[in-house]
């Protein structure tokens, strides 16, 4: 307080900040109505992927409060061909943890090599008696429906290495499997065809993207009324959602552009998807005969279009169906592993595009030593703020464009020279 | 109380009772560790409890409703919680917000932490998290006043008498695990 | 005790019948009157509570009750249905039946303080020709209660809640009294109803406009106002119940019902002053200076009043009630707690000679105009 | 018997009851809470009596300021919680004192007023009560304003320290002390037979 002031002012002073208060909007978040908004990867519950679980038990073993309890057996599994050996896997009978005891510090989810635990930022399930509190597998793995996508790719990125591999294998694989079937369809046997398809094939449509918003009604009130508390029914249904709406952007995007979808996006997936090619989509024969190719190649060619027509109509179908929670497997499989395929994204870091030019060539980029005294490339800059960045993240942007572009410049010289 | 915990009250009289105990909680905070602090975020501004009518820092345990163990109890501090409780009137409440006050946390296997305030005074509603975020006490006032608009006090009183409160002494805490 | 307040009541009620003008339908309207004053007991603190609530609320940024009733307006109706079923623990040191009595020795004084505050035009329940000290008069006995509660729950913290009380309770009567002794003879009555007439009739000179006695005098308001948060022990005047050193005072060991008849003590105490400072300073049920109520008239437009002047009278008298709360709830959400050395020091040094002065002012002006 | 009668009976009772108890409580606490009663049922019968406006100055000065101050003094000065058996020994001489107060009363009042059945029950009004004051008895009401700032004066005087006198005050202390001091051998030797004497002396005193 200023020594000047007269004795009262500041008394004064204090009034007028009370009562600026009373007309400026209180900060309060009207919590059960007005939800908090979460970081994706928020510590609230621990979800479990079962399917993604090998029984390493690398979780309960680093787990600083020993809260995680694996049981799992051992079982034989008889020979994939005749005269093999028999060969034996662990098979998860419990896993379950004690979130009384749980210190959330996440090292099973940091641990875990398969990608089987998860974080969810669900923070709701305080419960009447602790023993309630040590979830069991299945709760684990409703939970799981709750985990959020990861957050976009910083823009200009390069996808995290795995996924770019992934592609690439993908894309190889699919020109292979392509002239494969052309093949194959020679002997009209078209169920090897999609047996091979390659695990990668489910990293490569990272596109279906659900963030859980809304809830099925259908399924919360059918849930309410069997007796489940509400808030197991919301997240169900919430999940029953997220497995409705993928459903539909998959059949979306398949009937947006037949062929061409089913290029992109491909179509050789679930083996459960069994179709038998006994006909020929009549139409492409049509088109190809006209094209002047041979009966036995139209033929081929228009067995294994219709293969491929035909089960992306099953598949949405059968997603359709699967939109209850009482569906079987392949559904649940399906969303459990939307999360899997993309966890590389969220797990590699965002990295710049310099590395990508190529390995010799940033060598010698390296070598070039250039004095940076404040310039900024404009152009970038000017993008990158119409972009909304920040001025500050264009500016530095903007600075390390302005040296690689003079390095190149350098190395462009040094090359005439 | 006194007579209205011996007999059981016609059903609308009930409900107007049970709302007055629904949104009057006031509530005193047995802050030990670092979930006092979220706790205290939950009374301030941003969260604001009393929407709830919890009303924050009754002044002392007399005239408490609703006793918030948050944070790690030590078989020290323990009778201290035991007597705090033991001074509140009856109908009270607690919960045990952590996981330090659920089961001791981290520290369960310490010479010198009490393995959850449930081995001292019986808990309501038990809050997960390490700590729990203040939307999660929210809730779990929520729930709690869930539990007391359904709840009949000449019941509630009748297990108290039959059930005093178990000790630490009694053995491990009643857990309804699976195994 | 109560047995001792309910007499006098009695006695209030028998002087009332050789006061008033024992016609026919007396024994209606008293019942009427008694029903309104108790309405009125329970509903305003009620309003009171729920407004400090919210105020402070805004003040600190947040919303205050939202659940309880429509935004909440049911959490004070909460809190009485919840200390009704409360146990009613007492200490196995105390003293019962002084224990016992204590809350209502501290509220009854309160409720028959209410019974002289005209709150409209023809609206009290007495009119008494000492009205102005009989309400400072019985309000201190409360005083009382809160020593008897202090010692009978036997416990230190209650002990010393309960003579920080009483200290301060006697220590801001005495600038209480003076300055209401100004208003008082500036009025020339210590009736609260003539108090009202005659700030109703107290017109700037040569002009219609009459004014309240909040313009002659501001220092006898301003130090009214001070004694009067403290006699309530409210914040920034609360360390008879200074959580942070006391627990809660003189109401430490208090549970249920009995705290909550400590805790409208307080309630109602607020509502009371909140009416003595609307009759004494801001011209009790008057709606503006010079603006007569529509449907009255007589002097200064403030009495003979139809129905509408009687009820929007009312309305008046309790809108500035609240003012009166809003300003203290203001008050105690801006500034810290004083120390118990500060509070006497302002009282004694302070507030008594300024009263003193205030009254000489008032005297002299009195004489010479 | 009137409305009026029962009421002025009733808070005479309670008045009366509560004087007796006032003497013949056990606990010093009690016999103050009893002493408030009975002087707020003495104001009670004042307004009973019509003379509300004395009434109201016995509450004010009696319940609102004597009895709080009796009780503030005994809380900071005893504050006894819980059971007390006090006993002054006194009966006989209270009784005494009591019965003559009595006898001399009522050999004054009954004589006074025995003739009159039944006065009129109309107090004066606040004016007359002013005028009175400051009229007729001007004078015996200045003396008594002096006194009373006599009175309040040697209060300050008393409670006033002067700059230097706290070290005197200090000093006294320690003169007591020095004698508690000189007493101690013989406490210690009084001692003596439970633990050694050189022991204590070295830990008491010093």
């Amino acid at each position: 307080m200023a020594t000047t002031s007269p004795p009262g002012v500041g008394l004064l002073k204090g009034l007028a900040v009370t009562i600026k208060h009373v007309f400026s909007r209180p900060s309060t978040q009207m919590y059960p109505k007005e939800r908090p908004d979460l970081p994706p990867r928020s510590r609230g519950v621990i979800a479990l992927m079962e399917e993604n679980c090998t029984v390493c038990m690398l979780c309960a073993r680093e787990c600083p409060d020993w809260c995680i309890y694996i049981d799992s057996h051992k079982e034989t599994v008889p020979p994939a061909k005749e005269g093999g050996r028999a060969r034996t896997r662990n098979v998860l009978d419990r896993f379950a943890i004690d979130f009384a005891l749980c210190m959330y510090c996440g090292i099973c989810v940091e641990v875990c090599p398969f990608d089987a635990l998860w974080w969810s930022p669900e923070f709701e399930y305080s419960e009447y008696s602790m023993g309630l509190l040590l979830h069991e597998k299945d709760k684990l793995r409703e939970w799981a429906d709750t985990v959020p996508p990861p957050p976009p790719l910083e823009e200009g990125a390069l996808p995290p290495a795995e996924v770019a591999d992934a592609i690439e294998k993908a894309a190889k694989q699919r020109e292979l499997a392509a002239a494969e079937e052309a093949e194959a369809a020679v002997q009209a046997e078209a169920t090897t065809g999609a047996a091979a398809a390659p695990a990668a094939g489910k990293k490569a449509e990272p596109e279906i993207e659900v963030t859980a918003g809304q809830i099925d009604q259908e399924t919360f009130d059918k849930l309410i009324a069997e007796g489940k508390s509400e808030r197991i029914a919301r997240s169900k249904a919430k999940a029953a959602w997220v497995k409705k709406e993928k459903a539909r952007l998959k059949a979306e995007m398949e009937a947006s552009g037949g062929g061409e979808a089913a290029a992109e996006a491909p179509a050789p997936k679930p083996a459960e998807v069994h179709v038998e090619a006994g006909q020929i989509d009549q139409e492409t024969y049509d088109q190809l005969i006209a094209e002047g190719k041979t009966e036995r190649m139209a033929r081929a060619k228009a067995k294994a279009a219709y293969v491929k027509k035909e089960k992306a109509r099953l598949r949405a179908e059968q997603a359709a169906a699967a939109a209850t929670p009482a569906a079987g497997t392949p559904a649940t499989a399906e969303t459990a592993e939307a999360p899997a395929a993309e966890a590389p994204a969220s797990g590699a870091p965002a990295t710049d595009a310099a590395p990508a030019s190529g390995a010799p060539a940033a060598k010698r980029l390296g070598d070039v030593h250039v004095e940076g005294t404040g310039e900024i490339d404009q152009e970038t800059f000017d993008r990158l703020i119409a972009e909304g960045k920040s001025e500050r993240i264009a500016r530095s942007k903007a600075k390390a464009a302005w040296v690689k572009k003079r390095k190149q410049e350098l190395l462009d010289q040094e090359g005439d020279a | 109380m006194g007579v209205m915990d011996q007999i059981e009250l016609p059903t609308p009289i009930k409900y107007v009772f049970n709302w007055g105990r629904k949104y009057s909680l006031w509530c005193f905070n047995f802050g030990l560790a670092c979930c006092a602090i979220e706790f205290i975020a939950a009374s301030a501004a941003r969260h604001d409890f009393i929407r709830h009518g919890v009303i924050p820092f009754a002044h002392g345990p007399r005239q408490a409703d609703l006793l918030v163990v948050s944070g790690t109890l030590t078989d020290k501090m323990a009778p201290a919680v035991k007597r705090l409780y033991e001074q509140m009137p009856e109908p009270k409440y607690v919960i045990s917000f952590g996981s330090c006050a659920n089961c001791g946390g981290p520290y369960w296997d310490s010479y010198s932490v009490t393995k959850g305030v449930d081995q001292v005074i019986p808990v309501d509603v038990y809050v997960p998290g390490c700590p729990p975020r203040p939307e999660a006490l929210l809730e779990s006032i929520m729930r709690l006043q869930d539990l007391i608009q359904g709840e009949s006090l000449k019941e509630r009183m009748e297990r108290r008498r039959r059930d005093p409160i178990t000790l630490a002494a009694a053995g491990v805490p009643e857990r309804e695990s699976t195994t | 005790m109560i047995e001792l307040t309910s007499a006098s009541a009695t006695a209030f009620v028998a002087q009332a019948v050789s006061v008033f003008d024992v016609g026919d339908g007396f024994v209606v309207p008293l019942l009427l009157k008694l029903v309104f004053i108790l309405a009125m007991f329970f509903v305003v603190p009620i309003l009171g509570g729920y407004l400090e609530h919210k105020v402070m609320g805004r003040m600190q940024d947040r919303r205050g009750p939202v659940e309880a009733g429509p935004f909440g307006s049911l959490q004070l109706v909460a809190d009485g249905i919840k200390f009704i079923q409360k146990e009613d623990v007492i200490p196995r040191a105390a003293d019962p039946w002084v224990f016992a009595m204590a809350p209502g020795v501290a509220l009854v004084p309160v409720l028959l303080v209410l019974l002289v505050i005209p709150i409209g035009p023809g609206v009290f329940a007495l009119d008494l020709e000492l009205g102005l000290f009989y309400a400072l008069a019985i309000s201190s006995i409360s005083t009382l209660g809160i020593l008897m509660g202090g010692w009978a729950s036997a416990n230190k913290f209650s002990l010393l809640g309960g003579l920080r009380a009483a200290g301060q309770l006697i220590a801001y009567e005495l600038p209480l009294i003076l300055a209401a002794a100004a208003v008082a003879l500036q009025a020339g009555t210590l009736s609260l109803v003539g108090i009202v007439e005659a700030q109703a009739t107290f017109l700037i000179p040569g002009t219609d406009i009459n004014l309240w006695y909040l313009f002659p005098q501001l220092l006898g308001f301003g130090i009214f106002f001070l004694a009067a948060m403290a006699e309530l022990a409210r914040p920034p005047f609360d360390m008879p119940i200074a959580d942070s050193e006391l627990v809660f005072g003189y109401m430490t060991e208090y549970t249920g019902i009995k705290f909550a008849m400590f805790l409208l003590t307080e309630y109602a105490g607020m509502i009371v002053m909140g009416g003595l400072i609307a009759v004494l300073y801001l011209g009790g049920w008057q709606l503006l200076p010079g603006v007569p109520l529509p449907g009255c008239e007589g002097a200064g437009g403030i009495f003979d009043c139809g129905w509408q002047g009687q009820l929007l009278g009312v309305a008046v008298t309790l809108g500035k009630m609240m003012l009166i709360v809003f300003l203290f709830v203001w008050a105690r959400v801006t500034y810290p707690r004083l120390r118990e050395d500060q509070l006497q020091r302002m009282a004694w040094l302070v507030l008594v000679p300024l009263a003193l002065l205030n009254l000489a002012v008032i005297t002299v002006a009195k004489v010479v105009f | 018997m009137t409305a009026h009668d029962l009421v002025f009976v009733i808070v005479g009772l309670v008045t009366a009851v509560s004087a007796i108890l006032v003497v013949t409580s056990r606990h010093l606490m009690h016999a103050a809470l009893y002493l408030a009663l009975t002087l707020t049922g003495i104001g009670g019968v004042f307004l009973v009596l019509g003379a509300g406006f004395i009434a109201l100055v016995q509450v004010v000065v009696y319940v609102g300021a004597v009895a709080v101050l009796f009780l503030f003094g005994l809380m900071l000065t005893r504050a006894p919680i819980g059971r007390e058996a006090l006993d002054s020994q006194n009966r006989g001489l209270g009784l005494a004192v009591a019965g003559a107060l009595f006898v001399l009363l009522a050999a004054l009042i009954i004589p006074a007023f025995g003739g009159e059945s039944t006065a009129e029950v109309t107090g004066p009004t606040i004016e007359a009560i002013g005028i009175a004051i400051f009229a007729d008895w001007v004078l015996p009401f200045e003396v008594l304003s002096m006194l009373l700032l006599a009175a309040l004066i040697g209060a300050i005087l008393l409670a006033r320290r002067e700059a230097g006198e706290s070290g005197t005050e200090a000093e006294v202390t320690r003169i007591e002390m020095g004698e508690a001091l000189a007493d101690e051998p013989d406490r210690h030797e009084a001692v003596g037979t439970s633990a050694p004497a050189g022991e204590l002396g070295a830990g008491g005193g010093r």
